[in-house]
């Protein structure tokens, strides 16, 4: 019987062994953050997935704190999983299991990913809700947007919540950031340069940097992607429907600029992140102008400056940095592309639990103070037009230079270009469409008739075959 | 073609430090007589196989030369010296089928000895017909007997025509009675190619009953080499007349006094000018004849009857061995509730050894004839 | 058959021939000598390379011929490594992983071999046979249905979501955890196969007279097969570290986040994401760092590394 | 026998083994083939209330596709290329070695060092022995720094510097940087197995030849090569699997990109293929596993049949 007894524990523990590991690692490894104690009654839990870093977590806790004041029975609990891919993969898989957050720092080809399984929450009727909620300090304020608060928005990146080709609106902005030109503004003063406002400037430039020192690279584009979507907004030509159902980007006009552009390539005139091995140009940047292969400028986003200080290991720096707007093909219609992230709120079965995600992704994106001090930290753009007037905000902006100032000076250069900004539509399979035409620019721009012979020929069957893939991917093919 | 070897020696170097070089041959001189087949016998160790392989060309002498004819090939590899070598475990090839096997060292051959395909064709149905193979020329070795493969080995050998045939323990690998079988088949290869051949056994009734000639080795020294029957009746020291034998020698302690010899208090024999002296005697199982006053003296265990003869076991207090055992013939009456049982001896079947170095110490015969005499009417009157 | 090959060597020949002999068989051993010496530096070449290479500073590697000797040597670029890549935790990581692994799964395996060598029970070769025909079937197949499976482990992720247990959906979500590096690799088939043969060689005659003496299944085990099995037990062992070491796939998709990142990620992760030209020396560093524990457990360990290797034809 | 009278302890004790086999290799297995069998299947649409139809799409749709037409290219000439390269390296070397006395121990310790390595790791050294260091590589000024160590010896013997990894290279050469790595990689468990073969075989075998006469190359190419078959079969079997499922090797040297800058997914595999759909076309990348299996089990068949015809004991 004793044996008996003592056979069934063992098996008991066998079985057991892979659990029992399972809470102990977690243990061991710090495990997942799950929160402190149960909910209490009344009160709603928000979970909230983003990519903050400590500097961000630290602005976001402290707002959290304002916003408790208002509605203390809303708790809110936040991580930060990876980079934006990981948010996005994290949150599918927990689709497929029912266990997403609430709210998610999302981009609009995440929101088309998530939407295969309907688990975004269309914004509209909250939006225009007029129920009125009473805060915890004992004022009020309607559950939806008021129309101030819609115009205070900046246009195209509130207009990118409804990107998606039924109407719906389905993401407020939370943070922009958009491509702007660094450039080596000692180099340029020094000799007397200005930087391009349009490609054709940009041109001359690359031949007279090229002049000046031949070693040089002169400018340098971060992301092929952005590359070929922002040239086809700027030359209005097609890249694809709304709905993507059209994929329109192979015609004459677009293949003409990717074959103008490997042109300059091949003479040298710039470099892509891909292409340099290392998907950012910024390295190259920073280099000093008596390094090889330097670049002159560099068109990256605006989120990254941190990246584009020339700083030296003492603290110097060995030039300053000056930010202008991308090169335009028409200056006058200026097209500059919105990148960053937005929010959206997920879908759950509790009501309750929407609208109280709804009201802290609310207060995030209309509070101008957090807006503010949040820009400040991260160097991204506020998504409001009141922010510029912030005091604290505009005069830091007034202060900021091409040195430890680059931060605020690329948000100060982004929120000039306020009228210019783009979003391209997104759709199932948007994300395979930027992949792909970033694919196409990086095994056009390389090529060179004397390598590969019929450099047109090759670039169409580029095209044809980006075409093929995007297709493919959205089942059409 | 007749094989020399003169003075060969094989030292094995140490394989660590700790081991001591190791004389496996030592001065071997003996020549094997063209067109005979001669048995190397001896037991596990005692350099037979090395002496065979020295004679291959597979390892080098350490000193002393060997001559096939008037040839020296001491150092020639042995790829150049055309014998034709029987492994032990026959080493055939096994993804090869037995013609393949056959018919490989054949296309081996180059310059003006090469072959064309029909001849090698013809020369390989040859060496099977010899081996009685030629039905089992497509199969696999393994699909063959140990008889069959052992045929394949020694066809494989014959094909190329050597001078000298090498076998290595041909029959160590068959049961008993493959091994009759093929002992026999052996000895009609070799008579009918009549090619000088060497083989290698510890078993010495095989070597007995085919070789012309064997020689008995013994820690790398030659102990004697003779007929079979020669040295079987006449071996030269105590260990050759224990290893050649069925059942083995029987060895007493005796002492030989006033030219008679004594094994315990009994005078069993007369063994004229043997000098005064303690002596090993060895005395072969069939040397026994029973009488009732036969002149020694043995406590009786056990009577087996085999057939035609009846085999003895007795002991004797002066015995080296807890029993000896003895051949006689079945008519032969014995008292098996007797205690004992006493024997005359045949003096030819009785050898005497030196205590000092196990030689043979030599008997007149003819001083004999009154025992030999004794016995044989015994036994003449019992019938 | 009876005519004898014609002998006609004559002593020059004799002494042509050795001596062709033994020229022969020198230049055979120099050729192979040769031969092996410039394949074992060509297999080795690479670890040289790394080593020089992770001792130079940037502008000695950026030669135009670059030196087959560090000029200078730079040991400040091992610690550059160290801090890039993050190497401490990735190291702990990945030792915490091996470590759990390998003795969780040498105990499923000892017991399963067990039961497959020694007890007798029906639907055994059955079963044996099953648990081998799963050996065919490549890894990659079971990725795709792992990867749900770790996501919402038995549903419990579900479960605890409906019935708002937090430590139900912990236990359901292994994304992000040590458990899932650990667990789905716990039952190798074929260390199981590995070992049943080795416990079979065991004579069955030791099992029966400890029955008969009242020995417990497990003290027979542990008293008799264990150290009688303990080189194959110890090549397991040696090739399960190694898999934690090597693996890269499966953590990448399932644990790719700071805490719980192995090193062969870890690696490739911190020198892709580097912005500017790749600091290759400091990469070399890296690699060198990564590889001497492995190195180190060869040197020791060799005989049962190679033993386990033969046997089992995996890479980890 | 033994044990017979309590059933229930022998499947006690398999139990863990079971459970998670059963977890975790026996429903993959019938997923995956559920999966690939569902037309479209996506686990974010499951989610989403989607029903599939059962059919062949996700089969005729991995076939039909273009990128894997370039996986399959590149898997299956990696494996023709390393699998007969490296198996005859390692069997010309294990003769070698086994021909040898001194220093044997020494040259097998120095073959077997790139086995306990991690591919990804010392992919990395291998891209660095490739890589160019410069600028524009390829383009109109462009500017080598250095051409890197591999370049450097072409040079040396009067060789011209080639791009071999970096920036408009050609195919060839990435390719040909493959195979160099997976053979050398694959080098130390191939000629671990044929040396412990070789040792394995009868002397007498080679005595037994050497009576005979049989030069040295027949000898190698007439009994060494039949008697070593079971092992070679083994050694490309394994090769051949290991071939097929070539993934972070590619990585190593080249990157989740699998290619050059200029070329990405140029040397793409059907692992690489199927681990891209993982998160997103679940039912395109069980169809692709199944059909990677699928080869896998004829290729091993095929060696089989061909080694059984070739050997017959």
């Amino acid at each position: 019987m004793k044996r008996k007894i003592i056979s069934l524990l063992l098996a008991i523990t066998l079985l057991a062994l892979p659990l029992l590991t399972a809470t102990s690692c977690d243990l061991l490894g710090g495990g997942k953050n799950n929160g402190d104690g149960e909910l209490k009654e009344g009160q709603v839990k928000v979970v909230f997935y983003h990519t903050m870093g400590e500097a961000l977590r630290t602005v976001l806790d402290k707002y959290i704190v304002e916003f408790n004041k208002l509605y203390p029975d809303i708790i809110i609990e936040h991580k930060q999983v990876g980079g934006y891919d990981d948010v996005r993969e994290q949150i599918k898989t927990e689709i497929t299991v029912g266990d997403q957050p609430n709210l998610a720092y999302c981009y609009p080809d995440h929101v088309a990913a998530y939407n295969i399984a309907y688990a975004v929450k269309p914004l509209d009727e909250l939006i225009s809700s007029t129920k009125v909620i009473t805060r915890a300090d004992g004022t009020t304020e309607t559950l939806g947007l008021t129309q101030a608060q819609i115009d205070d928005f900046i246009d195209a990146f509130y207009a990118e919540g409804a990107v998606y080709g039924d109407g719906k609106m389905y993401t407020l902005p939370m943070s922009k950031s958009t491509e702007v030109l660094y450039y080596n503004k000692t180099f340029f003063d020094a000799n007397g340069l200005v930087p391009p406002t349009t490609w054709d400037e940009m041109e001359v430039l690359c031949e007279k940097l090229l002049e000046l020192d031949p070693d040089c690279i002169p400018f340098g584009y971060d992301s092929e992607g952005n590359f070929f979507i922002t040239m086809c907004e700027q030359l209005g030509t097609p890249y694809t429907s709304a709905t993507g159902d059209l994929f329109l980007f192979d015609n004459a006009e677009n293949r003409a600029f990717v074959e103008k552009f490997r042109s300059w390539y091949e003479k040298g005139y710039f470099e892509t992140g891909e292409l340099s091995g290392v998907s950012y140009t910024s390295g190259l940047f920073t280099k000093a102008p008596a390094e090889e292969g330097n670049c002159y400028m560099c068109i990256g986003s605006s989120g990254g400056a941190n990246h584009q200080k020339p700083k030296n290991d003492d603290g110097t720096y060995k030039f300053e940095v000056g930010i202008t707007s991308i090169p335009q093909v028409d200056p006058s219609n200026p097209k500059v592309i919105s990148q960053g992230p937005s929010l959206c709120i997920f879908d759950k079965a509790d009501p309750a639990e929407v609208e109280a995600t709804w009201l802290f992704a609310k207060f995030l994106t209309t509070n101008v103070d957090f807006q503010a001090e949040f820009s400040m930290t991260s160097g991204y753009m506020p998504v409001l037009e009141s922010v510029k007037d912030h005091p604290v905000y505009a005069a830091e902006l007034e202060a900021a230079n091409g040195k430890e100032g680059l931060t605020l000076l690329t948000a100060k250069v982004a929120l000039e270009q306020a009228n210019a900004y783009y979003t391209s539509p997104a759709f199932n399979g948007s994300s395979t469409a930027r992949d792909q035409v970033g694919l196409l620019m990086q095994q056009a721009l390389p090529l060179t008739a004397e390598k590969d012979g019929d450099v047109a020929a090759k670039i169409k069957a580029l095209f044809e075959d980006a075409i093929y893939k995007c297709k493919y991917d959205a089942g059409l093919q | 073609m007749k094989v020399v070897l003169e003075n060969v020696t094989k030292i094995f170097p140490p394989r660590n430090k700790r081991e001591k070089e190791f004389m496996a041959v030592n001065d071997f001189t003996f020549t094997v007589p063209d067109g005979k087949l001669i048995g190397l016998l001896g037991p596990s160790g005692c350099g037979k196989s090395t002496t065979l392989y020295m004679i291959s060309g597979l390892q080098k002498v350490s000193g002393g030369k060997i001559y096939f004819g008037d040839n020296d090939v001491t150092n020639l590899p042995a790829e150049s010296r055309g014998v034709g070598l029987v492994f032990q475990n026959y080493a055939l090839y096994p993804h090869l089928t037995v013609k393949q096997n056959i018919l490989f060292p054949l296309q081996n051959l180059k310059g003006s000895e090469k072959l064309s395909k029909k001849e090698m064709l013809e020369r390989a149905y040859q060496a099977a017909k010899l081996v009685q193979l030629e039905e089992l020329m497509e199969r696999k070795p393994n699909a063959l007997s140990g008889g069959q493969q052992q045929r394949v080995a020694i066809a494989r050998a014959l094909v190329k025509m050597p001078g000298v045939l090498l076998l290595d323990e041909p029959l160590s690998n068959l049961d008993a009675r493959l091994r009759l079988q093929t002992r026999e088949e052996i000895r009609r290869i070799q008579k009918e190619t009549g090619i000088t051949t060497i083989f290698v056994t510890h078993d010495q009734e095989e070597a007995m009953s085919i070789s012309d000639m064997i020689v008995v080795m013994r820690d790398g020294v030659i102990q004697q080499v003779g007929k079979p029957q020669d040295v079987y009746d006449n071996p030269t020291n105590l260990f050759v007349a224990k290893f050649l034998g069925t059942p083995p020698i029987n060895v007493f302690n005796g002492e030989v006094k006033g030219g008679k010899l004594y094994i315990g208090e009994e005078c069993v024999l007369e063994v004229a000018g043997v000098a005064d002296q303690p002596v090993t005697v060895g005395i072969r199982p069939e040397g026994f004849i029973p009488a009732e006053d036969g002149a020694m003296t043995c406590n009786l265990t056990n009577l087996e009857i085999m057939g035609r003869d009846a085999s003895v076991v007795a002991t004797h207090p002066a015995s080296c061995n807890p029993t000896i055992r003895s051949i006689i013939d079945g008519d032969c009456k014995i008292d098996t509730a007797s205690a004992t049982v006493r024997y005359n001896l045949k003096p030819h079947k009785v050898f005497l050894f030196s205590k000092e170095n196990e030689k043979r110490i030599e008997v007149a015969a003819q001083n004999n004839d009154d025992f030999l005499t004794a016995a044989l009417k015994l036994k003449y009157s019992k019938s | 058959m009876t005519d004898q090959k014609n002998f006609a060597v004559f002593e020059a020949d004799i002494q042509k021939a050795q001596a062709r002999q033994r020229v022969v068989r020198i230049a055979v051993q120099v050729f192979l000598y040769l031969f092996l010496i410039i394949m074992a530096l060509i297999v080795i070449f690479p670890f040289y390379f790394m080593l020089i290479s992770s001792v130079k500073d940037l502008a000695e590697y950026r030669l135009p011929v670059q030196t087959l000797w560090p000029n200078k040597i730079i040991l400040h670029n091992y610690i550059e490594a160290f801090h890039t890549a993050n190497l401490g935790t990735l190291f702990s990581n990945t030792l915490y992983v091996g470590i759990v692994s390998t003795i969780l799964s040498l105990i499923i395996t000892v017991i399963t071999a067990f039961v497959f060598a020694r007890l007798e029970f029906k639907g055994k070769n059955a079963m044996f046979a099953a648990l081998l025909a799963t050996m065919m079937i490549p890894g990659e197949l079971f990725t795709i249905t792992n990867y749900q499976t770790i996501s919402n482990f038995l549903g419990l992720r579900t479960l605890g979501r409906e019935l708002g247990s937090k430590d139900l959906i912990a236990l359901g979500d292994w994304k992000n955890t040590f458990t899932v590096l650990i667990v789905p690799f716990l039952v190798s088939v074929f260390y199981i196969y590995l070992l049943r043969q080795n416990f079979l060689q065991i004579p069955n005659e030791l099992y029966l007279a400890a029955k008969v003496d009242g020995t417990s299944d497990i003290k027979y085990l542990w008293k008799v097969m264990i150290p009688l099995a303990l080189p194959t037990l110890i090549s397991i062992t040696i090739l399960k570290m190694m898999g934690a070491w090597n693996s890269y796939m499966w953590p990448r998709l399932v644990a790719n986040d700071e805490a719980h990142r192995l090193i062969t990620n870890g690696l490739r992760t911190a020198f892709t994401s580097v912005e500017g030209d790749v600091n290759i020396p400091v990469q070399m560093a890296a690699v060198a760092i990564v590889s001497a524990p492995l190195f180190l457990v060869f040197v020791f360990l060799r005989k049962y590394i190679m033993k386990g290797v033969s046997r089992s034809g995996i890479k980890g | 026998m033994v044990g017979s009278k309590k059933p229930w302890k022998a499947w006690l004790y398999l139990s863990p083994a079971i459970v998670l086999l059963l977890i975790f290799t026996v429903w993959p297995i019938i997923n995956t083939v559920r999966m690939a069998f569902l037309e479209g299947y996506n686990a974010l649409a499951v989610a989403g209330g989607k029903k599939f139809e059962f059919g062949f799409a996700n089969f005729v749709n991995v076939i039909e596709y273009r990128d894997f037409v370039t996986c399959l290219k590149n898997t299956v000439l990696l494996c023709v290329l390393t699998v007969p390269i490296s198996t005859f390296l390692a069997l010309v070397i294990s003769v070698c070695l086994n021909a040898i006395k001194p220093f044997r121990r020494m040259l097998q310790t120095i073959f077997f060092l790139p086995y306990v390595t991690n591919s990804i790791a010392i992919g990395m050294v291998f891209a660095a022995m490739f890589n160019m260091v410069g600028r524009n590589i390829g383009g109109k000024n462009e500017l080598i720094l250095t051409a890197g160590i591999i370049n450097n010896v072409i040079e040396f013997f009067g060789g011209q510097a080639i791009n071999w990894i970096n920036k408009g290279s050609s195919e060839v050469a990435n390719m040909t940087v493959m195979v160099i790595y997976i053979v050398w990689n694959a080098l130390p468990f191939k000629i671990l197995v044929l040396l412990g073969g070789l040792q394995s075989v009868n002397k007498q075998y080679y005595d037994a030849a050497k009576v005979d006469g049989t030069s040295r190359l027949r000898t190698f190419t007439r009994i060494t090569v039949p008697l070593l078959s079971p092992m070679i079969t083994y050694v490309v079997i394994t090769g051949f699997i290991g071939g097929f499922k070539e993934y972070s090797s590619i990585v190593g040297i080249f990157g989740e990109k699998m290619g050059p800058t200029s070329n990405p997914y140029r040397l793409d595999t059907m692992v690489g293929f199927i681990y891209r759909d993982l998160a997103n076309q679940q039912g395109r990348a069980s169809a692709a596993a199944l059909i990677l299996f699928g080869i896998i089990f004829v290729v091993t068949m095929l060696n089989l049949y061909i080694s059984k015809k070739n050997t017959h004991y």
